[in-house]
């Protein structure tokens, strides 16, 4: 789960972390009360679930409320990669001696979490990636014993900071590190982490992303969800167990099993076709699944005709076709559809769609061939 | 001959009692597993399916001289269930629980790690030895005993439809196993492929792979270096968009990899024949053979 | 660091624990005042830091505030194995359906943490031990992961504890299990832990003993030391760096080192001695370390004798004796005394203590029947 | 011969500019002992008793290729020191620093225990191959090169009053160790005399116990199981009132096990001499080695 800058820097501050605190704001008349409440000069930056605001114009600095009134009317609205900016947070303008980068992350190779830094900071830590891989330095820490100090220490003297502001640099470290485990995060960023005028060390912007499957033992993390953020079916299908992601295409999808519904996706895009949507009913795909799933493919007005592929193993053919069926009595089909349903009762099931008049494909290739043939008859 | 699972397995399924853990052991106890106890804290003295229950694993290791355990139970005590199988000294354990949060799975894999068990999983559909023992969630009618073909793969349905486009071409298959989609796993491809490189009655091996991760890379690797077994090979999500599962941080860690188009190139360069579609790997694997 | 039932109880109650909560009074007044608020009977428990207490008369039940006074009455002031009872725990008599003995502790065979549970509840764990070991059941816990949920299931199981009470069984154990690890406790135990009238769990006793290196950690455990329960020259002592008990006998030791301590007492004692005292002056043997000691031990009124015994290691023997007689400059002593001086420099050393006259000897065999035999002069 | 340190030792010192570690390490170097190098973070670039200083341990030992680290960082700074030196992968690290919290040493013990690093101590006075090395606190004249003799034990100046008194015999030892008198410690008794069993130049081992714990009962059955060269003990503690350290719990942990008395009874059964008497251990090796 995505959260916000600001709720990001909340959660680092009740670890701790020295953060630039600022104000939400959503509306240019907001930003310009905040500005004069900071009584100073201040950096509007939009609130959106992606990265790459500063390239996109969602961050500029405003001397007085009036600048900063005005600049906040140029963020509001604008679009980030595909997310419309609805939330600024105006914090205080800082002055900034050095920038680090400083993240947290799952590392699979590993096995464990990796803490990285970088003296590259406030750039896009992929550039740093790319072009000096070697100005990212990494820890592996223990899964059980967590990050060691000497660890932290070892981080700020790879990255050459002084020995005076060591000690500051590896408590931060180890904040971080505690925010990611302690909120079961799959990502803990500070970009950048700032020497600034005073000397001391403050986290400039935070980003965190939270591992669905901890979010049960973080009850309180619901909040921070952000609707406005999110596609309302990908809400809607995560309510009822079905993994969904919109795209662009035509081609719905309907499929159990989350390599098989790639794997669908690749032979749509195989036969010249494009899939409108990755979907993954679960296991058991039941009756109700497959209509809930079809109901959510449907609400998408770009989609032109739709695959169900099922592969019934521990579930019966038969079973699945009758649920199909019982779907069909609720929903009114107006696209195309290709169906295949292979697996345990093939024949039954496939016997049943037919006497209902829905013809049934064998093979994966045949489904795909044929589904992106009628969205091309259907455009 | 196969690897990990046959008809010396001797298997306990934690959470017996539970809608999961009671419907696949009807399930397995139906294809021919020796099921020889389950465990729900509080159930002993149960059956399910006949097959008896006891409070610990502790008590059902000692009443049934179970070598392998399987984990049906849900996500928030899982990680519990599989120290308890590990603890008691159980040789494999297989996780069929998905939604494990992940820094779970990485106390859990260094704590297995430590141990002398193995551990298969979570969120896998476990693995079957046709004909012999099926231990998990795998339909077990699609499958063709006797080999020569062995498989692993890090997803579900997709591997069931490889091994129908298997058994349908006429190649049967030594063991098929499930390994897992979660990001900590504690079983790996290369483990899989080092148990199929000396199984013997092993000839051709089958690798299905995902995007996400560097674990196909490390395989294909491995591959160049220790397998002499021709393998076949197929990876799921040409299409997914990047991006959509990991942020920055997570994509500098697989240093830019992780796609398909990079795991098939490796797995190509090590000598693996990659299939465009699923059931394509059926028709390569029919021409490696010949 | 001991500390008293109602502080255990207090802190097992912040981690959940259900506990018999009561009122902590000081004289027979305040008994009748809580045993009126709390409306029923009562039982009255010694709060002193010491086992056995219920064997020697140090609680009673009372039915009403009155009778409660006078069983106080007889409470107070009582000896309990050395201990004077100066404070009562006033708390809810309970229907106890059965009781359960449950104790966490350091376990240096297994160089971890062992839970123990026994059937036999309200019974001195000693004793079980003794005559069922069998009765007690043990789960080590692992010292990176804890004491996982089946190990204190299993404890449950162990006991026969019937299945819909197990897990509130094993949330106590697990409670407990974490109270000692965030406390830093070498102890922890709740004996009896009862099921009581209702069929719910319930700690009718709490034991705790810190251990004292963790205690810079837990700055507000400071608070839980009573004065009344310590030997005042030990507590001074302790803030000097020394280690040090009090004994029953008349011979004074100042040693340097643990080991070296306990061997210069066994040495008195087979010379027919008896020592007042361990004490380690700890690393160094500075001058005002033994000035600080020798008074310390002096402050013994049934010392007879003292025997200093310092093996001059690092620290030189010329160092350690102008610092012996450092301390003659301000301690006036009225009891012979006993030097045995070796290690680096021991030459000078006695060269500089014989001037003053001061005789040292050779051996601790001969140090001790010496001392020993000045002592029996003494007396 | 000797065990664990030698002319071959290349120490480093954590800690090496604190006034403990500062002290010492000009004891070291002035015995003899190779101090290659120091750490204190932040301290890169200094020298202290002309040892060079740096800010990581890892540094430390890439620039001196040390083999052996010495601690003597605070009590609460020590845990991570033991770390950092055993996750370089120092062979051997010896830590001196006492008070350190018994929950934190639960996990340093089973840490180490996983690597492949030895951890003497804590709360020990280190140990001294005399003429070759000395590592720790130990006063070093006391010592007398060449064997027959090896040491262990859990006390500091009990130790030094022992050394001293089979100098004065004329008996000199191969090595002494000090494991320490924590209630948990990285190398045991039985490990050390693992050690002088396997060592060609000792031929008879003296042994110091204390009151308190198993590890002696523990070395005594181990001596008599594997140890074929005579060993001679002392027990420390004989008038030690029971019951002054440890509560309840503890006492029963032990088996009821820990007084003097029982360690006694079973290094005598174990065949084990045990004087009554530090300066009869080396009245009664003398007679031993006659």
């Amino acid at each position: 789960m995505n959260i916000h800058e600001y709720q990001a820097a909340k959660i680092f501050a009740s670890h701790g972390i020295p953060i630039n605190a600022g104000i939400v704001c959503t509306s240019p008349d907001e930003v310009a009360k905040a500005a004069q409440e900071l009584g100073q000069a201040v950096v509007i930056k939009a609130q959106v679930h992606s990265g790459g605001r500063g390239k996109a114009g969602g961050v500029k600095v405003a001397r007085d409320p009036e600048q900063a009134r005005s600049a906040s009317e140029q963020i509001f609205g604008l679009d980030i990669r595909g997310h419309i900016v609805h939330k600024v947070l105006v914090a205080p303008a800082v002055d900034i001696k050095r920038e680090i980068y400083l993240g947290v992350t799952i590392d699979r190779a590993a096995r464990g979490v990796t803490i990285m830094a970088s003296s590259e900071g406030g750039v896009e830590i992929e550039e740093v990636a790319a072009t000096a891989p070697e100005k990212i330095h990494r820890e592996v820490a223990d899964p059980l014993l967590g990050l060691h100090p000497y660890q932290a220490r070892r981080l700020a003297f790879d990255l050459g900071i002084e020995p005076p502001l060591v000690n500051g640099f590896a408590r931060v470290a180890q904040q971080l590190y505690t925010a990611f485990i302690q909120s079961d995060a799959s990502l803990a960023e500070i970009n950048p982490l700032a020497i600034v005028g005073d000397g001391s060390w403050q986290a400039l912007d935070s980003k965190m992303v939270i591992d669905n499957n901890g979010l049960y033992r973080h009850k309180d993390f619901e909040e921070l969800r952000d609707p406005e953020e999110e596609v309302a079916t990908e809400i809607e299908a995560r309510a009822s167990g079905i993994s969904f992601v919109k795209l662009d295409g035509d081609i719905g999808c309907v499929v159990n099993g989350a390599g098989l519904s790639m794997a669908t996706m690749d032979a749509i895009k195989l036969y010249g076709g494009e899939p409108a949507n990755f979907l993954d009913v679960g296991g058991g795909a039941s009756a109700s699944q497959v209509a809930k799933a079809l109901e959510i493919v449907l609400s998408d007005k770009n989609v032109r005709a739709i695959l169900i592929n099922i592969f019934g193993g521990i579930t019966r053919g038969d079973e699945v076709a009758h649920g199909l069926l019982e779907a069909f009595n609720t929903i009114k089909l107006e696209v195309p559809l290709v169906v295949r349903l292979v697996g345990t009762n093939q024949k039954e099931g496939r016997e049943i769609l037919a006497e209902a008049g829905i013809t049934t494909v064998d093979t994966m290739n045949e489904a795909a061939e044929r589904v992106v043939a009628a969205a091309k008859q259907a455009a | 001959m196969s690897i990990l699972v046959n008809s010396e397995t001797r298997l306990i399924v934690q959470g017996i009692t539970g809608r999961e853990g009671s419907f696949h052991t009807g399930q397995m106890v139906e294809y021919g597993t020796k099921v020889v106890g389950g465990v729900t804290p509080g159930g002993a003295g149960k059956e399910v399916h006949g097959v008896p229950v006891f409070n610990t694993v502790r008590d059902a290791v000692a009443a049934t001289r179970a070598n392998t355990s399987i984990i049906y139970v849900p996500a928030p005590f899982a990680p519990d269930a599989i120290y308890e199988a590990v603890d008691a000294g159980i040789p494999l354990v297989i996780c069929i629980t998905e939604n494990i949060p992940t820094l779970e799975m990485t106390k859990v894999y260094q704590h297995v790690k430590q141990s002398s068990s193995r551990l298969i999983g979570p969120n896998c559909p476990g693995l079957i030895t046709p004909g012999e023992a099926k231990v998990g969630i795998m339909p077990g009618f699609i499958n063709k005993p006797g080999g020569p073909v062995g498989l692993v793969s890090r997803s579900g349905t997709l591997t069931y439809e490889v091994v129908n486009a298997l058994t349908e071409a006429g190649l049967g298959q030594t063991t098929a196993v499930g390994i897992g989609g979660d990001p900590i796993i504690g079983t790996s491809f290369v483990d899989v492929l080092e148990l199929f490189q000396n199984d013997a009655a092993t000839e051709a091996i089958v690798m299905i792979g995902e995007i996400g991760g560097t674990d196909e890379e490390v395989a294909a690797q491995y591959i160049a270096e220790h397998v002499t077994k021709p393998v076949v090979g197929f990876i799921a999500g040409r299409t997914a968009p990047p991006g959509k599962q990991m942020g920055h941080a997570g994509a500098i860690i697989s240093g830019g990899r992780g796609t398909a188009a990079e795991k098939m190139t490796a797995l190509t360069a090590a000598g693996v024949q990659v299939a465009d579609r699923p059931a394509q790997v059926a028709e390569l694997m029919a021409a490696v053979l010949n």
